[in-house]
Formats: C-alpha cells, structure tokens, sequence
C-alpha cells in the first residue's frame, strides 16, 4: 500500500502503471479524483488551502486501507492527498484499487473514499469573494461512511 | 509535560499550533486536560466547551474523553475534518 | 457521453483531461479499468480475441450510460472498449464517469460496468496452453446488473 | 429478406457470420425464424434449439421471442455476451 500526502500535482496514468506493475493477476483497477469545484454551497470559490496532521494523517489513510484489505480480495491501494494552496479544477485527491475482479476494487475504492471523509486529519479553508471561511464538516459525509457498518 | 496541538480553526481562534502543558496530578485523561484548557476562559472556554464539535487524537489515534494521558504523550484537539 | 470500440490501447490521464475540459463543476471522477488476466478460471491464458456487432454495441453501450444518467446526476461518461487481439496485461476497457459528488460518480461507474458486462454484444475467445475456446458468461456478471433493480 | 447475422462461437459452428434468409408467410417473429433454423437441422438444430442460452436481437435491440419481424429487418443471434 502507498500513501502520500503531497503539494504536488499527480497522474493518474503514472500511479496506475506503478501500481500495477509486475503483477499479471490484476484484472481490476478503481480509482477516483476529487477536484476542486468553482462554488461550494452556493458560493464561488477562488482558492482553498488544505491543512492536515502530518503523522497522523499518513496514519489515518494507512489504517482505513488496513480495514479496506480486511474486508476486500484487494491487490494494491494507493491513497494521494494534495495540502496546501489548490484552485478550481486542480486534483485534490487520488485512489487507486487493484484487485482480481471488479466488485472488491469499486467497493474498496469508496469505502476508502468515504472513510477518508470522515476519519482522516485535513481541513479545507476557502477563499471566496467576502473572504476566507474554514469548510465545515458535511452530515452527508458521516452518513457516507456510517452505512458501511451496514455492509459485507 | 504533554505536548497539545491545534488544527485548523483551533489553531487560529487560540492563536498558537501548539504548546507544552505540565500535567497536574488531577489531570488523567482526555477529558481532564480539555476541562483544564476550559477552564483559561475566554477563547479557550468559548471553543473548547462540551458542546462544541471538537474532536481529539492522543498520539495520532482518534481518542474519545476517557483515554489517558501522561506525561510525554502528544495531544491535539481540531474540529471536523473535512478533507477528499 | 462518448462510445468508442477500438483496438487502440487507451491512456486513462488523456481521456480525463478531455471529459473534464471546461467544467469547473466537477467535483469527482470515477474510473474504472479492465485488464486482461493471465489466468482464467485456472487455465493460464496467453492470448484473446474479442469480437462485436459493430453498430450495436455502441448503441447498447449509449444505452446504458442513458439508463445511468437518468439515475443519478451526471455530467459526463466515456466508454472505451478495445476488440481484437489482447494480451495479458493489456487493457480492454475504460469507464469514466465525472459529477459534482462522488456518490453519483461511484454508483454510475461500476452500474456502467455491471451491464455492459451483460448487455453489450462482446464475446472473448481465450488462447491458452491446449487450444482456443469461447469465454462463457459467468453468472456472477448477471447477479451484479441484477443487484442495481433493488436499488436507487 | 431478413438479414441473418452470427457471432462468436454461433459463428464458428454454422459456418458463416451472416446470411439473407427469406421469410415465408408462416414466419412472423423472432421465435418463428429461429423454429425455421432449427428444422435445417444438424449444427442448426443443435446451437438454436430451444434450450441453449442463444441471445437474439432484431434491428440492432435485444429482443425475446415474440418480437415480430418482416422483410428488411437486421436479427442476430449469439451467446451470452463476454465483454467488459
């Protein structure tokens, strides 16, 4: 498994082709982008910063994958989290699931996504028009990883 | 001496990242230290206090109020994350 | 929405980009690939042809990104799949989906690939150790489409 | 005239990938022309009889028995898709 929590952009296609390398079993590769939208809740956003907890945050990313493998037939998993100064349409974040067979690659995919959510160490603050605000925490998001509790 | 950290928005209303607090003997867990940070009143009181969303790690695992604390552990208390 | 069916290979990177240009909208990307395994049901595969019904495979392709569309909110999907001769290794199909929220993203994605599996006319004709033979439809592929009739 | 067209192992078996199959008055659906197949016995009678997974599709659409079919129309036969 790798995480990385960077300032720099990434490739999907270059983190794709190191995760699958030498590993013909592969038949089955997730993976999800969040980027940074123009408007939050209803207001533009002209720039955002992303703090995290160095430490812990590579900690946090390492155990949800941990609980992901324990759950799903997974091959490899990558987790890649921007911080710092983003912009619209810049990339925030990257997963990338290889597995066998597809149903263990999507589910494990967004079960990392979703716990990601909600378990590991980062804060967005926007730069809209009136001025900066600290993003607060979405209910949606608990719910998202919450109904995991409910599943296989 | 534990070492306590601020995140986010913590870290800018109580204007510091982090900051080293001796530990008097009453003071064993999460919770005692987050009463004895209310207790400064103020900014402390007003972001600190029961009702509001604060959620805390104990060297870098997730920790709920009973978890105990001593000397030389790493604390941080942040709000919400809201990363991906 | 885009259907190609081709024996190019496909660079996932290149098909984001050009499905994300010009939508500061999209807040996620879901992507899922397929890759040719160098074992199949335990007989070791060296090589396989897949075939199509040119005209309709594209329609029935269209068809289910319809069928996804109406179901969640989307802003674009992209269906590549190669036909010919692949290796082990090689890639044989890409779905992207792009939306606000990564729900959407999530559940359209593998919904996509749940019934292209069973919808879209492709046959995979397997080269391995002893002779060629014809892939058979496996019956997990019609529980997972059958799953999203319970759902949403 | 209808357009007969076969895939994959369908088309290895018979022989051909497609043919132009004129329709008698008695054939008027997707069941009917598949009957008509079948009676030319041999491969024919054994890859279309009645319970083989064959697939079907008339202009390009799946299609189950019933669906009626008439002079100018595309119909298909073949296995149980193997994509993706």
């Amino acid at each position: 498994m790798t995480v990385r929590v960077q300032s720099e952009d990434f490739d999907v296609s270059t983190e794709i082709a190191a995760l699958r390398r030498g590993n013909p079993k592969i038949g089955a590769v997730a993976s999800f982008i969040g980027v940074v939208r123009d408007v939050n809740e209803g207001d533009a956003v002209a720039e955002m910063t992303l703090e995290h907890y160095p430490g812990m945050t590579e900690k946090a990313i390492e155990e949800i994958i941990g609980q992901a493998r324990g759950r799903w037939s997974l091959y490899e998993a990558l987790v890649i989290h921007r911080v710092g100064k983003l912009r619209p349409t810049d990339q925030i974040v990257l997963v990338v699931v290889t597995s066998a067979h597809r149903g263990d690659a999507f589910a494990a995919c967004e079960f990392i996504m979703d716990y990601l959510k909600t378990r590991a160490p980062f804060w967005k603050k926007e730069r809209a028009g009136g001025g900066a605000r600290w993003v607060e925490a979405r209910e949606t998001d608990d719910i998202a990883a919450e109904r995991w509790r409910l599943k296989g | 001496m534990v070492t306590v950290l601020y995140f986010a928005r913590l870290r800018e209303v109580l204007g510091q990242g982090s900051e080293q607090v001796a530990l008097p003997a009453s003071v064993r867990d999460l919770e005692g230290l987050r009463a004895m940070l209310v207790a400064r009143g103020g900014a402390w009181q007003q972001e600190l206090a029961p009702t509001r969303p604060v959620r805390a790690a104990v060297n870098q695992a997730m920790a709920m109020g009973d978890v105990p604390i001593s000397d030389g552990d790493e604390v941080a208390f942040f709000p919400p994350v809201t990363g991906g």
